[in-house]
């Protein structure tokens, strides 16, 4: 902050960028803090529940936790590609940036598929949001995040369409990548933690 | 910019390093070790990934304090607020 | 003329609610005063043209400060004291449960009270379980248990007279616990809003002397339950 | 910028603050040019000022829906079951329903909108010199998201099985399982009324923030923001830190009541205390999102009308900070009786009563402020003043229910009643319409009427207090709210008198709101032309034209300044603007 102050008390300033960073990245951050308490407030209510209610060992016994892996690592590889396309955003590398741009969109999709899949069996198998406090929690939690998922997927999409056509690079645009990445690994941080709450205790 | 491919490098050790762990975690989960130290493991084995994807991915290593208060303030807060719900719902009466 | 803002306390703890609310009321009212006073004072003495320019006060020197700060700080320690007095209050009032001579367990639902007494057993759950409607009696000078139950929605049972309110929460049992000073009706009123009939769960403490409490009990809970309601509202 | 001061003392103390000065035209003019078509530029304008009129304008809509249920209320509550003039008699189950919009309206549509809405977006960009919000789409964005939750609360009053009936506080089970009250489609449009609302102003505050830290101009460091800017982002900060859990309390609430789970029904595993504590966590911090604004606006007037500079910047400062710390840790004071665990009390007690200090620090401070000023009584100064002393009374009965103790029997009462109305009403309605006469003239470019202005001000004040002094008593005497009528209690005839009192004093509260109706109308056609600084104020939105440019600036203003320079000893003017260079800065200007 001091620095700042220094800095802003010279009357010298980058324009929009009071405090040298972009708004963008001050933004997202701001948004993010706001996620950190909605999926804390649920987490935590969620843990509480479940050491109250004694564990709910056996429902989750029926989650499919190899699908859920598999799900992680989907996700995981995903924020990888996210990353690799800023690195080559940045170092004017546009093909690269296009074609890591769409494998993330792609894992985010394959995601979502086979989350539906997981749905469609628990539910086929009469688990349903109102079968029980744990299933609760488990379609609440993974279909608010399933959501932002799907947001996440559309941003990039059309970070994708402006990679194809260029329009990325003008005037320093290539940097709404790396806020749309900040919120896609977001989004990757919330499921590492919810994989270990839901399908590995 | 020539450090751009070691960037990638870096960028892809982490991936590594995450999958690497997301493995050892799932393996732990079918070991048959008690029940808490395997839920001890698993979270920080999840708090570890998530440290590295904060860390190198979202590029907190790089940061400013700012970026740091914003982040922690609310974690604190959603730890803080669950503890005090513990007497509430864990020891209901 | 101030005593009469609060209703006439009738039960044993009231007593220290209404110390603790007459400490604050005087705390703060002594600041409220002070507060409005200066302030008046300086609207009257320095409307525009009362002086020729206004004082260039920008309270940034420590000396300046301490008309604030030094306020402030009594502030702070009126408060601990405030505390102190509340939380001794809180603790012998819903800290703890002192042995009781009665138990009765309280069942609100939408939109009546309903007491059930142990019987000549003594006992809960037996089948001369006694309940009530709406009026619950108990002898003057005893200490009587309550555990709240509630069938629906949360409720609060609240007896102005006593200063006692505990909300009914569904999924719980909330004990807690009274002792009234002197026979008398009070009533009862329903202070959580729990549905269109919130305004009239209406209900009443007859608090009675030990030997008419010893009578009322003696042909209430002589197993003839048919009747046992028409008993409890001829009182 | 300010007509008839030299060129010369604008132009910047070093070439490279020139420099950044022309560079942020360069950089931010060609952002949005000035917009052409009608629905580009009044409907969906991305300009923070129409935005904010916008604002401004639901937020005294939707206050017609809340000012019409309080007398709905209060005539029910004076005269029970009789025939309302202008609506007929009312049930206890729409009585319920009626509480609950009024209770609703007013936080969310009226006192947010208005205070943060209307006055945030319109001067936080003035104020720092900026030329526009850091987010103009997301802006515009959020504007629209509001308007979509009000209409969708309208409409909810008129869905079968009728509007929500449980209480603005909504709580479980009550507003869980609609066999309690009847309610079925009210209840849950009323939730996605909430989720809208909330999604808006998450939206505003991430701007308000963003645009706060990187957009200011030259020399506008941190230490010389305007209170008001201060004030607004600390409540964003906290709207933005505690509103989530409820978020995640809203969508466990709307599961229960569409997808048969039941996270607050107890026979299904649920508990209610966890919506109480979800929906208190944000409760609380919410008072301070809305009463942190209307300090801010009073904050900006009381200096310019005694023409003194703030008393303690820099304490108030950190006082606000430390107010809107603490309101994170204080909520379980309303659950003091809800059957929470009581070892949490006497904790929750001491914080809340901690609270008091940095109240009591910012009233100081703003009492040191006008003292051994020049006062000058105009309308806007006449509302702050009055929105201060009622505050004070607000902030002392605040004690009595922060101690647990006390709480026990004031809980649920008339009293609390009385009490949050003494702290919202005058930080919404006197900071408000303080804000409303103060920047009405840089809004629109013309004043108000001073007389109707007074008028307007002396019917509230009267008024307002005689509404809500009977209720502190009717509270002492134990009489428990949403209380649809009293007569089936016998304690409580002898306050019905005072019920009438109340209701009397609040038809000539609403009454006296006609005189700001017309006066806004009056004077938006008829109202004499406003100077760019009508009222001799130092801070940045007062240096430019009246109303403001499309981007606010004819060149981006280089601050030299703390923002209240008032009465300087030894110079001509009373007040120094904050663009106008220091003493050291002159030698840079004679080199030039």
């Amino acid at each position: 902050m001091d620095r700042e102050l220094d800095a802003a008390g010279s009357g010298i300033f980058e324009p929009g960028e009071t405090i040298g960073m972009p708004i963008g990245k001050v933004g997202v951050w701001w948004f993010l803090a706001s996620e950190i308490m909605v999926f804390g407030g649920l987490i935590g209510t969620f843990i509480l529940f479940r050491i109250a209610h004694g564990g709910w060992a056996d429902e989750a016994a029926h989650v499919n936790w190899r699908l859920g892996a598999t799900n992680t690592f989907v996700l995981l590889t995903s924020s990888c590609t996210m990353i690799m396309a800023l690195s080559a955003a940045r170092t004017g590398r546009r093909e690269r940036t296009a074609h890591f741009l769409l494998a993330t969109v792609l894992l985010g999709l394959t995601f979502l598929g086979i989350k539906g899949i997981e749905y469609t069996r628990e539910i086929s198998e009469g688990f349903t949001p109102a079968s029980g406090m744990f299933w609760s929690f488990y379609f609440l939690l993974t279909g608010l995040h399933g959501i932002h998922v799907i947001a996440g997927i559309i941003i990039n999409a059309t970070l994708y369409v402006a990679a194809i056509r260029g329009t990325l690079w003008s005037g320093h645009h290539e940097e709404r990548l790396e806020f749309a990445g900040l919120y896609w690994h977001f989004v990757d941080v919330v499921w590492i933690f919810l994989f270990p709450l839901l399908y590995l205790s | 910019m020539t450090t751009a491919d070691n960037h990638d490098r870096e960028y892809i050790m982490i991936w590594v390093w995450l999958v690497a762990l997301l493995v050892t975690g799932t393996l732990i989960f079918m070991l048959p070790i008690s029940k808490t130290a395997a839920i001890a493991l698993i979270f920080g084995i999840a708090a570890v990934k998530a440290i590295l994807v904060l860390r190198d991915y979202m590029h907190l290593k790089s940061e400013r304090m700012l970026v740091y208060a914003i982040a922690a303030v609310p974690l604190v807060l959603a730890i803080g607020f669950a503890l005090v719900l513990i007497p509430d719902i864990i020891f209901r009466r | 003329m101030l005593t009469g803002l609060l209703p006439a306390n009738a039960s044993t703890f009231g007593g220290d609610i209404d110390h603790v609310f007459w400490l604050i009321f005087w705390i703060v009212g002594f600041w409220f005063v002070l507060a409005e006073g200066v302030l008046a004072y300086s609207l009257v003495r320095y409307r525009k043209g009362s002086s020729k320019r206004a004082a260039y006060l920008r309270g940034d020197s420590v000396r300046q400060l301490a008309w604030v700060l030094v306020p402030a700080a009594i502030i702070l320690c009126l408060d601990l004291g405030i505390d102190r007095a509340g939380a001794s209050a809180w603790d012998r009032i819903k800290g703890g449960i002192p042995p009781a001579a009665t138990t009765v367990r309280i069942t609100a639902k939408q939109f009546n009270w309903n007491f059930t007494y142990p019987g000549p057993d003594g006992k809960f759950g037996t089948a001369d379980d006694v309940t009530v409607e709406n009026d619950l009696h108990v002898p003057a000078g005893k200490v009587v248990r309550f555990e709240l139950r509630s069938e629906d929605v949360i409720h609060s049972f609240f007896v102005p007279e006593f200063r006692l309110k505990q909300d009914v929460v569904p999924g719980r049992t909330i004990a807690g616990w009274f002792q009234a000073d002197k026979p008398g009706t009070y009533e009862i009123a329903c202070s959580e809003l729990c549905g269109f009939g919130h305004y009239s769960m209406h209900g009443n403490v007859v608090v009675q002397s030990a030997k008419d409490y010893e009578a009322w009990s003696h042909d209430s809970w002589t197993p003839k339950t048919a009747s046992n309601k028409s008993n409890a509202d001829s009182d | 910028m300010t007509p008839g001061r030299p060129r010369l003392r604008r132009t910047n103390p070093t070439p490279t603050a020139t420099e950044t000065g022309i560079q942020m035209n360069i950089a931010i003019a060609p952002h949005h040019q000035a917009e052409t078509s009608f629905i580009r530029r009044y409907i969906f304008s991305t300009d923070h000022k129409v935005i904010g009129k916008q604002y401004m304008l639901l937020s005294l809509t939707m206050a017609i829906i809340g000012g019409f249920t309080a007398y709905l209320i209060r005539w029910q509550l004076a005269w029970p079951e009789t025939d309302i003039p202008g609506w007929g008699a009312i049930g206890p189950d729409n009585y319920n329903a009626i509480i609950t919009m009024h209770g609703t309206v007013m936080v969310f549509f009226v006192a947010m909108p208005f205070l943060l809405g209307a006055f945030g977006n319109y001067l936080i960009p003035l104020m720092i010199g900026a030329r526009d919000m850091a987010f103009p789409r997301l802006n515009m964005m959020s504007f629209w998201t509001i308007f979509v939750a009000a209409a969708v609360l309208t409409v909810s009053m008129f869905v079968p099985g009728g509007p929500a009936a449980a209480g603005w506080t909504a709580y479980t089970p009550l507003s869980d399982n609609p066999i309690y009250t009847g309610v079925t489609w009210g209840q849950n449009l009323w939730l996605l009324a909430l989720a809208l609302e909330f999604a808006s102003f998450l939206m505003g505050g991430i701007n308000f923030l963003t645009t706060t830290l990187n957009m200011r101009a030259p020399g506008m460091t941190l230490w010389r923001l305007p209170l008001f800017v201060w004030l607004e982002v600390t409540a964003a900060v906290v709207f933005l830190l505690s509103v989530g859990p409820l978020v995640a309390g809203a969508l466990m609430l709307l599961a229960d009541r569409t997808l048969g789970t039941g996270f607050f029904r107890p026979d299904r595993g649920g508990d209610p205390l966890l919506w109480e504590h979800l929906f208190w966590f944000f409760g609380h911090p919410e008072v301070y999102v809305v009463a942190l604004p209307g300090f801010g606006i009073m904050l900006e007037v009381l200096p310019v009308f005694a023409r003194k500079p703030i008393f303690g910047y820099r304490t108030m400062v950190w006082s606000t900070v430390a107010a809107g710390a603490l309101s994170f840790v204080v909520w379980a004071h309303h659950m003091f009786v809800s059957g929470m665990d009581p070892r949490l009390a006497t904790p929750f007690s001491v914080t809340t009563i901690l609270i008091s200090v940095p109240f009591a620090i910012l009233v100081f401070c703003m009492i040191a402020t006008v003292w051994g000023g020049s006062i000058s009584f105009t309308t806007p100064m006449l509302f702050a003043l009055g929105g201060l002393a009622s505050f004070i009374v607000g902030g002392v009965t605040g004690i009595f229910l922060g101690s647990a103790t006390t709480d026990i029997f004031l809980h649920g009462t008339y009293f609390v009643v009385a009490h949050f109305h003494y702290t919202l009403f005058p930080v919404t309605f006197f900071g408000g319409f303080a804000g409303l006469y103060y920047w009405y003239p840089k809004m629109f470019g013309r004043m108000m009427n001073e007389t109707l202005g007074k008028i307007h001000f002396w019917l509230t004040f009267v008024f307002f207090n005689a509404v809500f002094i009977p209720l502190f008593a009717v509270g002492l005497r134990g009489n428990p709210r949403r209380i649809y009528e009293m007569s089936s209690y016998n304690f409580l005839a002898p306050v019905q008198h005072l019920h009438v009192i109340a209701t009397i004093a609040t038809i000539g509260l609403l009454v006296g709101q006609f005189a700001v109706v017309v006066n806004f109308a009056w004077s938006m056609a008829r109202g004499k032309k406003a100077a760019a600084n009508p009222w001799h104020a130092a801070t940045l939105e007062w240096a430019t034209d009246s109303p403001p440019p499309h981007e606010n600036f004819e060149h981006v203003p280089v601050v030299y300044r703390d923002a209240y320079e008032y009465s300087v000893p030894g110079e001509a003017n009373d007040w120094i603007a904050q663009t106008e260079p220091a003493i050291g800065h002159l030698s840079h200007v004679a080199a030039d």
